[in-house]
């Protein structure tokens, strides 16, 4: 990594989008150094670094910082638009500069000029560190380069059974919502006590056959209409209308020997 | 230079790697190939010299009675499981979901009023109940079939299981609250107007004495 | 028979299988598959009482110096062809996305720095990291979102995958090629610059601890 020239430097994928309009291209490509190839001002004090030819610790920031304040004049006088970070570092460089050079001034606040140094040197170091460490790291055996999985994995067959859960909760909503939607029924008329027409007609169909006498048409209440007075009397009513029915269809016949007296009917054979 | 003479210098230069070599070489390439790999293209692939069907030979022994064998299909070679270990291709997954709205509603129905016919149940929910209803709790087993009813067409009925009383966390299906603690723990809230009918009392009056009938016996 | 008695029975009728046995299934699940599977994964799809974790002891030594290997990457196993034959899978190399400088940098920091914010990113590198670089590295899933740091504004923090470790044939982030060197040279440090306060000293407290943790786990 250390031995990239400038010249490959800006051969690397800039991350940065295209600053320079291509006039500025081209006054770039005189210049040594192509600044949109950089990844900012760490960089560019880095490869100016490489020119002292020292251990990043035995730096001489001071002459550091002198290179890139004269780099960056020399990218003004070419009229090349340097990004906003890199003269917040040249700014930064001048100041650091003017503390290296002159004595300390102990009535003011802050970090030393040597102290700066030591930190802009450490920072310098750990990216160099980095860069070396990513290369290498590129530089390992690569799964799908050097070496390979399953060509043909074998697909895992997912088997999915599917377990159903309730809670009691549930179980008591799911029927206090059935006892509570039975009161919503539309309303309907109580026919309890009604004994209609087409039940007492269904009922004497089915018995007529079996009375081959006359036989009194109360006889054929149904069971248990007989005790409610409200209910006895809703059956007699149908069943006497069901008589009715039946004589007009043919079926039988009907007789009452007085007034009040109780009604007979029979059977009328078809074949009279 | 003629290239007979060359392939000579060659042949010299790159003499073929040991047979344990070439065995993990078919091994690998085997391994890596998405498809079976025949043995000319293995040879094509290895080394000058080297001799795929030798290895494959080698290779094959080595894995018999493996968890992954060395198989022939046509006229290529690749690498599969034992098939005795098909078993551990497949993963199974549980997936939890809730019952039905219907399933519960039938549970419910079923527990309540125990033991119950079909036509009991579609009385009381006022649809009919799907068969698959049905047979996912009997599959559950949180239903089962009762007695008969002594009644005609002698219907089935449907009791709740012992599963389902472990699942619910009760002693017996007496243990279901009835319709008053249903309604003093807020279940029965949206309760319309109580102007139709018999009051809810007297129902739950008559649920309770169901109830207890249905589960004395 | 109650369900205490019925497991007793399955176990005794489905007692772990044989060593040998054990070691056949975990060679066929790891060579079946593609991505590296986890010892609980085995275990979960082994039969009940078998020790994945010691039938790998003994596949690994019996896959050593073989075609294919068994490896570890991060708390999975997977199996891959031995790197000195790379020369014969042209045929299976993938053409893989070349990574721009910037991306490979930050890679590199989230790596050796992890977990690392957005902010120390940049410090390092001394430049500002563009999303679309974050979001090339979060899309090959080489590095994911790590927890927050505990420090105003809570930044999320980065770290790299498994997939990340598997790709580069690392078995955990400590074996990153130069750690220990970069380590003791104090340049995994995240160190403030002088002129702020000591504030920062504390955020640089919680780093190393955090960083100490994810290393040595």
């Amino acid at each position: 990594m250390t031995s990239e020239t400038p010249k490959k430097l800006s051969d690397w994928t800039a991350e940065k989008p295209e600053r320079l309009s291509v006039e500025d291209r081209m006054a770039a490509e005189a210049l040594i150094i192509d600044v949109d190839g950089f990844e900012g001002p760490l960089d560019i004090l880095l490869t100016l670094s490489r020119t002292q030819k020292v251990d990043l610790r035995k730096i001489s920031v001071l002459q550091l910082a002198q290179q890139y304040l004269l780099f960056v004049e020399k990218a003004k006088e070419l009229r090349l638009e340097l990004a906003a970070d890199y003269l917040v570092m040249a700014a930064w460089l001048a100041f650091l500069k003017s503390r290296l050079l002159l004595p300390p001034d102990p009535t003011e606040e802050g970090p030393t000029g040597e102290e700066l140094a030591v930190h802009l040197a450490f920072q310098l170091e750990r990216l160099q560190a980095m860069r070396d460490v990513a290369a290498r790291l590129m530089g390992r055996d690569r799964l799908g380069r050097d070496f390979f999985a399953r060509g043909s994995p074998e697909m895992v067959e997912r088997v999915k059974t599917v377990t159903y859960t309730a809670t009691l909760l549930d179980l008591m909503q799911g029927y206090a919502r059935i006892r509570t939607r039975d009161e919503f029924r539309p309303f309907v008329l109580d026919r309890e006590s009604v004994y209609t027409l087409e039940e007492a007609l269904g009922r004497m169909r089915g018995l007529i056959g079996f009375a081959g006498d006359w036989t009194e048409i109360m006889s054929y209440l149904p069971e248990g209409w007989d005790q409610d007075p409200v209910k006895l009397r809703s059956a007699t009513a149908a069943t006497f209308a069901a008589s009715l029915e039946l004589v007009k269809e043919g079926k039988a016949e009907l007789r009452q020997a007085d007034a009040f007296a109780p009604i007979q009917l029979r059977r009328r054979d078809p074949r009279e | 230079m003629s290239d007979v003479e060359e392939d000579r210098i060659e042949e010299s230069l790159f003499e073929a790697p040991p047979v344990g070599e070439q065995e993990r070489m078919v091994e690998a390439v085997l391994f890596a190939s998405a498809d079976p790999v025949t043995v000319a293209d293995l040879n094509a692939r290895m080394p000058h010299g080297c001799d795929a069907a030798a290895a494959l030979v080698h290779l094959k022994k080595r894995y018999e009675g493996r968890g992954v064998n060395l198989v022939k299909t046509g006229n290529a070679w690749a690498m599969r499981t034992a098939p005795d270990l098909s078993f551990l291709m497949q993963k199974e997954t549980v997936e939890t979901r809730k019952l039905s709205r219907a399933a519960i509603e039938t549970l419910a129905i079923i527990a309540y009023h125990q033991p119950v016919t079909r036509a009991e149940i579609e009385e009381i929910r006022g649809v009919a109940v799907s068969r698959g209803t049905v047979d996912q709790l009997l599959e559950m087993e949180w239903i089962r079939f009762g007695r008969r009813r002594m009644t005609p067409g002698r219907p089935i009925t449907f009791v709740v299981t012992q599963d389902f009383l472990d699942q619910f966390g009760l002693e017996s299906a007496r243990d279901l609250p009835g319709l008053k603690e249903l309604r003093s723990a807020g279940l029965l809230e949206n309760r319309p107007p109580p102007s139709l009918g018999a009051s809810l009392d007297d129902e739950e009056g008559g649920e309770d004495e169901n109830q207890t009938e249905l589960f004395e016996e």
